[in-house]
């Protein structure tokens, strides 16, 4: 794989770790909801950073467009209306869906496909669409329904964190873009402290359970969100309560992949031996002659009959 | 001058060099490696920046354009990308879904691109050439300012006014655009002069 | 008329061509789909894509061999099934394989055109063929990706590889049974056994055989010597 | 805007009220969230819905579209009431303690002098009272019960947080905490910034919904602050910029006005702008104007203006009226009146009241022509679009022209802000096609008339054939061109007096500063406002420095602001008496004992003594105005109105539709609709994702928004059994609309007079040209009036009805 494989972290279907010698930077990206106007800049600069345009839709009684991610769309501004019991007053949740960039990524463990998907040492998880061979593992494989499927070219397709601005030093276009400052972009460590001055500043304005959404059940994400009710993650358009790999994944790339083997190959060693030791079952000369009996006295028989 | 060198344009441009070269350095060059696929080139190396302010509301974000080609004679410019300018003092390199999307307004499909007219009662338009739209239109506006132009009014006050013909004028205009708009539209004596200030 | 009498020997016929076709047809899915199958179950055997153009094009090709399969062996069904059902005798050469394994035969009970192993095999075959096929289906990202929950999905996965571990199994134990048994080839290539190997592994399917009927091939002496039930 | 974007950063409050700052200026909006993040500051958003600014504010209350006064005016009680407001400020930097002449008087919603045949007023009652030496009479104690103080306290009095809710529909506990936290912002340390926009101008009292703001500023000392003022949002990204150069109706560039035809000669139109001042000592401004206007003669006719012709003042038109807006312009055109129309990137057809009237209109010219980059409706306004645009073409005998031009861009020059920053941008590609800059055509077109009045002769040629034309190329003037004749030059030279071998001014120079313009025709200037932005020192306008000394946010190298480079005006105010910041956190300028110094230009004469000279040094008092005189058409204190079309009777007044100094011609006022026919309050806006009607042509925005919609309450879609994304039918008393359905919780029925009172949003980015999907926009169904001072028409509050509907395609 060449020089560069020191810069992976993870690489989907290969047994060999990466090297993962070079010590970068682990980036992050930080969406702050409370901050977040709704405006869709970042689905703007996404589709124009990275050339892709979309169908024109339809409106379907929501703010919500495309209505989902797509091959196409790598970012999305999903709209909550929410009354606080509490408070009484309407709260507008609005929160940019996209990938989290996992520290232990579904998808890369789901994928059947040597390189398709690999991490880098920042942090960054990309899909490389030349290994790609769309078999949609990947969408199992993510606690964040996030890969999509091109039915075009049939490769999985997701947010890249602009793997192409970062490696020349600048941020992602919808970070570069956001007019209230809502998406930042750092590295995770300066983030995480950056994250906790607003944490502390929605508290101030009431928010008492605000905090930071870094889940520990992927190992924390590169794309972390500041929420002004970080105890029910849930509201703002089923943010997962505490994402991890499926179970079902977990067995199926896991257990069931050795002992499968395991079992295949002891069946096949088996029969190799019999084969060579065991007692051949071949038919005998004296078999051969009580057939003939057996047949004439048969057709005689058929004959009476 | 199609774009002035600024302080932040030099580094951006020294940027994109050692850009270039970290890319390699990381062996995400090679297109002969596999895996240098996982990252797509910059597209923006190389191009020619030129600064612009955006069009649509007054907050007048600054932009930069990338453009095709380095300014050489047979390089046709074309802008193939658009993003915040981070020097502005007001945007700071950030812009709305509007600003950020500027791009495909340059390149819209129902931008005008040759002169059209069309006739009473017709249903469609034609292409006209500029030679032909102009002269008719200045025909048509003198034969009705000489037939309609007041020079005095009842009480004999001259007032120099052509009130049978209005002119909007757009706030998305430049301020010299707009001044000599308005000496050629004031001398000829209009009065239904205005712009979308008004509405 | 399935008994012959030739010049060197005795012959029963066993399967006829048809049934021979749809056989290999099934046999070679199966191996197809065991080859692509496994490059996208394990890393190590991702090369097996390969033979088949590559990571996309096994992704692509694996589903439709499976519906091929699915056909073949709906028809190998048909034409077999009347033959598998279990009967007591089944049970009781069961209770010997162990003999079997070892070569020796001798206190076997008669049994007729299937022994109890090769119905197992038979029908274990016919029902992951079924679990296999549905669970594809639930899988086949292109066409059926928007018809199923990705959690659904998610155990059609697991299931398949397990039902898939299954059939190699089964698979393995049936073609190396076809290998350890001398003389069991001849019945799927040439379509017919020898007497022998029919009184020895079949006694009672070659005797209703020979009730059917026997033609004696040989050309010595001249004189036609036919038998049947015509007369 | 008094102040700047990046200002707002200074502030402790933004009241978010009469806009949507987060969904039309979200990059402007960063400043709001960066006073938040960065200093604590709070935001309040008053608004009919719940916007996506509110998304992010820290109190949000609804109110009743078109009833702002009626709040504001409450506020202000609320802070006389509670003794919040900044006394020092009110009493020496305001006229509340001028006395008003006897007579003046306000009863059952009518100030003195109502004409209710002309529906104007008689205002000569609205002023001062002057003493022997020519001054206004002033009350320092602000107890004269004529003065202004106690004037405005009486005209409040209504406005109690009771009367409130039953006007605006906010509830009173809502309407009370923004009382409380607006009103902590009269301690000096303490600021609050007003940003408004469309929302408060699109009424027929939209001037008085932005005075009742500005009186509250002004009452809380916040105007002049760092972090204060009244930040008008604007819209365009040059709106400001053809304000400024005055392409209106009745405009000279510089806020000079048109002479009317009462003003038979220049001396008669001088006569009329004095401006004497009206309190001792004060600056009064405007007593330049004469070097202001005979500057901007000499730019427009050069040599051709002399002394001996007054400088050809008669060359300009007059008016018989106050002015021809867009509402009289087609009214006229309506009766057939106007024959020839040009719209340079202007969309009328989408963009003016009544569609229907638009239509009908515009199909009475002889010929169109518009010039767009963009094709737009106006153009096509004679095209048969099915329901879209329902028309005859055959029937419609306008011809048409349609000429391309360049866009951004393509264009070199400079565009306005609404901070007043004036900012060069350089073209990055050619423009497409055939198309054309703007000044090419517009060139083009003076040449050949000038060419024909040459060779034929024709009505009063003298203008057109003397027009100043000094360009290098005169079929395509540059901008720096225009740029420098807007800055000013000299024309000839000027030398001291004394002593005559000193040269001032030398000929064929740029003028340094609108000071240095002269009223004898040495000095030539387009628009004096803009001196400096393009000196012998060269184009200011494009300087790149970003350094903020003090990190006041003021940029004051960046690019250039007009007036003189000023970024906060009236920045004399921010100093108290003596001269010294209210706030030493936010000096701005102060006075060192000599001279006015500090981060700003100051806003005044920079030896100007601070006890002896007024900070608002245009105003002829050298104060701000609570009183607006004679100066606004419908009355110098603000008084709540309802809308021409409303809901509910206006309870202070119940016998007046509308605002009574309002101009509605008679069809107009026959096409109002009702309330018991249309039930509903309806209201138009724009979105975040688009802006106006032409990013419907850019692909990526018509992703983001693709089709149009209203906005209705669950509970309205519940009464009327309307689905969330199913199809309903709007209509007006003038025209009716499909649209699709956003049931939202974001907007709520109020309760006003005791009355339900459903709101219902319709946006305005739709028509039948461009990416996104054919749509129609809310003026095929808003009422044609204009607010009473400058005929902005009532796009904000106007009533509809709306029934569930199969879609357009069974229309």
């Amino acid at each position: 794989m060449g020089l560069q494989s020191q810069d992976f972290a993870r690489i989907s279907a290969t047994n060999m770790r990466p090297p993962d010698v070079r010590h970068d930077f682990e980036v992050a990206k930080l969406i702050d909801v409370s901050k977040c106007i709704g405006c869709k800049a970042c689905q703007s600069a996404c589709l124009e950073w990275n050339n892709l345009r979309e169908e024109v839709g339809f409106n379907t009684g929501s703010y919500d467009n495309p209505h989902d991610l797509t091959p196409n769309s790598w970012t999305l501004m999903r709209f909550t209306e929410w009354e606080n019991p509490q408070s009484g007053n309407l709260e507008w949740l609005i929160r940019k869906d996209g990938c989290m960039h996992c520290a232990d990524p579904g998808c890369l463990k789901a994928c059947p496909s040597p390189g398709a998907i690999v991490q880098y040492n920042n942090g960054i998880v990309d899909f490389v669409s030349e290994n790609c061979i769309g078999c949609g593992y990947c969408v199992k494989g993510c606690p964040f329904n996030i890969p999509r499927i091109s039915q075009t070219d049939h490769k999985a397709y997701k947010c890249t964190l602009c793997s192409d601005r970062v490696s020349v030093g600048q941020a992602p276009a919808c970070a570069k873009a956001c007019p209230t400052g809502a998406i930042t972009f750092g590295t995770k460590q300066a983030q995480l402290t950056f994250a906790q001055t607003r944490v502390a500043d929605l508290k101030s304005r009431g928010f008492q359970n605000a905090g930071i959404y870094d889940p520990p059940g992927v190992g924390g994400t590169h794309v972390m969100y500041v929420l002004h009710h970080a105890d029910q993650p849930q509201l703002y358009a089923g943010l997962p309560n505490n994402p991890r790999i499926s179970q079902v994944v977990e067995l199926w790339k896991g257990l069931t992949k050795y002992a499968g083997m395991a079992a295949i190959g002891f069946a096949a060693a088996f029969a190799f031996v019999h084969g060579i030791v065991a007692r051949r079952n071949d038919v005998s000369r004296a078999e051969d002659r009580e057939a003939e009996h057996v047949i004439d006295e048969e057709a005689a028989r058929g004959r009476q009959a | 001058m199609l774009h002035e060198l600024s302080r932040r344009q030099f580094m951006k441009a020294a940027g994109a060099g050692i850009g270039g070269s970290v890319v390699a350095a990381l062996g995400f060059g090679g297109a002969e490696e596999a895996l240098a696929q996982a990252v797509r080139p910059f597209k923006l190396t190389g191009t020619t920046e030129t600064r612009n302010t955006c069009p649509y509301c007054s907050v007048a974000c600054g932009v930069i354009m990338y453009g095709l080609g380095d300014g050489s004679k047979n390089a046709h410019p074309a802008i193939i990308h658009i993003e915040g300018d981070p020097d502005h003092p007001t945007n700071r390199g950030t812009l709305c879904p509007k600003g950020s999307a500027l791009l495909d307004f340059v390149h819209s499909e129902t931008r005008t691109k040759v002169p059209q007219y069309r006739g009473p009662g017709e249903r469609e338009f034609r292409q006209i050439s500029w030679g032909e739209a102009l002269d008719r239109i200045a025909r048509l506006m003198k034969d009705d300012r000489d037939k309609n132009f007041i020079k005095t009014n009842q009480d004999g006050v001259t007032v120099n006014r052509w009130l049978t013909t209005g002119f909007l004028a757009a706030s998305a205009t430049t301020n010299e655009t707009a001044f000599l708009t308005y000496k050629v539209v004031r001398s000829l004596g209009i009065l239904a002069f205005d712009n979308q200030a008004r509405v | 008329m399935v008994v012959r009498r030739e010049e060197e020997r005795t012959t029963v016929d066993r399967y006829p061509g048809r049934v021979r076709v749809n056989h290999w047809v099934t046999a070679i899915s199966l191996i197809l789909l065991a080859l692509s199958g496994a490059a996208l179950f394990h890393p190590s055997l991702f090369f097996l894509s390969g033979l088949f153009g590559g990571g996309a094009n096994t992704r692509a090709l694996h589903p439709w061999i499976g519906v091929v399969l699915l056909a073949s062996f709906a028809i190998l069904f048909v034409q077999m099934v009347r033959y598998n059902f279990w009967q007591k005798v089944d049970t009781q050469w069961m209770r010997h394989i162990g003999e079997v394994m070892s070569g020796h035969e001798e206190n076997l009970p008669e049994i007729g055109k299937y022994n109890g192993a090769q119905k197992i095999v038979f029908w274990l075959m016919t029902l992951l063929i079924l679990v296999l096929f549905g669970t594809g289906i639930m899988i086949w990202y292109e066409y059926f990706g928007a018809s199923f929950t990705i959690e659904q999905q998610r155990f059609g996965h697991i299931i398949h590889a397990l039902a898939a571990v299954a059939m190699l199994l089964v698979v393995i134990v049936h073609i190396y049974a076809g290998f350890y048994v001398r003389g069991t080839m001849g019945a799927m290539t040439e379509g017919k056994v020898t007497g022998g190997w029919a009184f020895r592994h079949h006694r009672l399917w070659l005797r209703q055989e020979a009730r059917e009927g026997v033609i004696d091939e040989r050309q010595t002496p001249p004189r036609r010597h036919t038998v049947g039930p015509a007369e | 805007m008094t102040n700047s974007w990046t200002d707002i950063k200074n502030t402790d409050l933004i009241v978010v009220m009469g806009g949507n700052a987060a969904e039309a200026h979200p990059c402007g909006f960063k400043w709001v969230t960066e006073a938040k993040a960065q200093r604590g500051a709070k935001l309040i958003v008053v608004d009919p819905r719940f916007t996506r600014t509110a998304s992010v504010a820290d109190f949000y209350a609804p109110i009743r579209q078109g009833t702002d006064i009626a709040f504001l005016l409450g506020v202000i009680k609320y802070c006389i009431d509670n003794d919040k407001i900044q006394h020092d400020y009110v009493r020496a930097f305001t006229n509340a303690p001028y006395i008003v002449k006897e007579g003046f008087g306000y009863q059952d919603g009518l100030f003195t002098g109502y004409d209710e045949a002309k529906r104007d007023y008689d205002r000569s009652s609205w002023e001062y009272e002057l003493g022997p030496d020519g001054y206004v009479q002033i009350d320092e104690t602000l107890q004269h019960p004529r003065c202004v103080y106690q004037l405005l306290k009486k005209h409040i009095a209504v406005y109690t947080p009771e009367m409130v809710e039953r006007i605006c529909g906010t509830p009173k506990d809502k309407y009370l905490t923004i009382c409380k936290m607006i009103a902590e912002t009269s301690a000096r340390d303490k600021v609050m910034t007003s940003m408004y926009a469309l929302g408060w101008t699109q009424h027929s009292k939209g001037s008085q919904n932005i005075r009742s703001m500005a009186m509250l500023q002004l009452m809380l000392g916040n105007i002049g602050m760092r972090g204060g003022g009244m930040n008008a949002l604007r819209g365009h990204s040059n709106i400001q910029g053809l304000t400024d150069i005055g392409l209106m109706s009745n405009l000279i560039p510089g806020y000079l006005t048109l002479g009317t035809d009462k003003e038979v000669d220049f001396s008669t139109y001088m006569s009329t702008r004095g401006f004497k001042p009206l309190r001792p000592n004060q600056m009064s401004y405007w007593q330049n104007y004469k070097k202001f206007m005979v500057s901007f003669l000499k730019s427009m006719w050069g040599p051709a203006a002399t002394a001996e012709n007054d400088f050809a003042y008669q060359w300009l038109p007059k008016l018989d009226v106050p002015g021809y807006d867009v509402l009289r312009t087609f009214e006229l055109m309506s009766q057939g009146k106007v024959n020839g129309y040009f719209c340079q990137g202007f969309n009328p057809l989408l963009s003016f009241p009544n569609r229907g009237k638009v239509t009908a209109s515009l199909s009475k010219l002889k010929f169109l022509v518009v010039m767009d980059p963009l094709q737009t409706e106006t153009a096509r306004f004679w095209k048969d679009e099915g329901v879209h645009n329902d028309v005859k073409p055959e029937d419609i005998k306008t011809e048409v022209f349609e000429l391309p031009t360049s866009c951004f861009a393509e264009d070199e020059g400079s565009l306005v802000n609404s901070g007043r920053w004036l900012q060069w941008h350089w073209p990055g590609a050619e423009p497409p096609g055939e198309a054309k800059h703007d000044n090419w055509i517009m060139a083009q077109l003076h040449m050949r008339l000038r060419a024909l009045y040459q060779k034929e002769g024709g009505a009063f040629p003298d203008p057109i054939v003397n027009l100043h034309w000094p360009y290098r190329d005169p079929g395509e003037p540059e901008p720096d061109e225009m740029a420098k004749e807007m800055n000013g030059y000299v024309v000839s030279t000027v030398t001291d007096p004394v002593d005559p071998s000193k040269v001032i001014l030398e000929k064929g120079k740029q003028v340094d500063t609108f000071g240095q313009l002269r009223d004898d025709g040495s000095t030539a200037c387009g628009c004096w406002i803009y001196s400096g932005c393009w000196t012998e020192k060269g184009n200011m306008m494009a300087r790149r420095d970003t350094s903020d000394p003090g990190n006041t946010g003021a940029y004051s190298n960046w690019a250039f602001s007009w007036p003189a480079n000023r970024r906060i005006l009236y920045n004399r105010a921010s100093a108290d008496l003596d001269g010294k910041a209210w706030d030493p956190k936010r000096k701005l300028i102060e006075w060192n004992g000599t001279a006015w110094a500090g981060f700003d230009v100051p806003d005044i004469a920079p030896g100007a003594k601070p006890q002896d000279v007024g900070p608002f040094i245009m105003n002829p008092e050298g104060t701000a105005r609570l009183f607006a005189r004679a100066m606004m058409k419908d009355g110098p204190f603000p008084a709540h109105y309802e809308p021409f079309e409303s809901p509910v009777a206006n309870v202070l007044a119940p016998k007046i539709r509308g605002n009574p100094a309002a101009r509605i011609f008679k069809d107009d006022l026959a096409a109002l609709g009702t309330s018991d026919k249309f039930p509903y309050a309806a209201t138009s806006y724009r979105l975040t994702e688009h802006f106006h009607f032409w990013t419907k042509h850019v692909w990526v925005n018509a992703v983001l928004q693709p089709e149009f919609f209203v906005e209705i309450s669950e509970q309205l879609a519940a009464e009327k059994n309307i689905q969330k994304g199913g199809w309903v039918k709007v209509s007006s008393n003038r025209g009716s609309v499909y649209a699709k359905a956003m049931v939202t919780k974001r907007i709520k029925p109020l309760i006003c007079d005791g009355k339900t009172v459903h709101i219902v949003g319709i946006p305005l980015h739709w028509g039948f040209t461009g990416a996104a999907r054919k749509g129609f926009g809310p003026n095929s169904l808003t009422p044609f009036v204009g607010d009473a001072n400058i005929e902005t028409p009532e796009f904000k509050a106007f009533l509809v009805n709306v029934e569930p509907s199969n879609g357009p395609a069974t229309s």
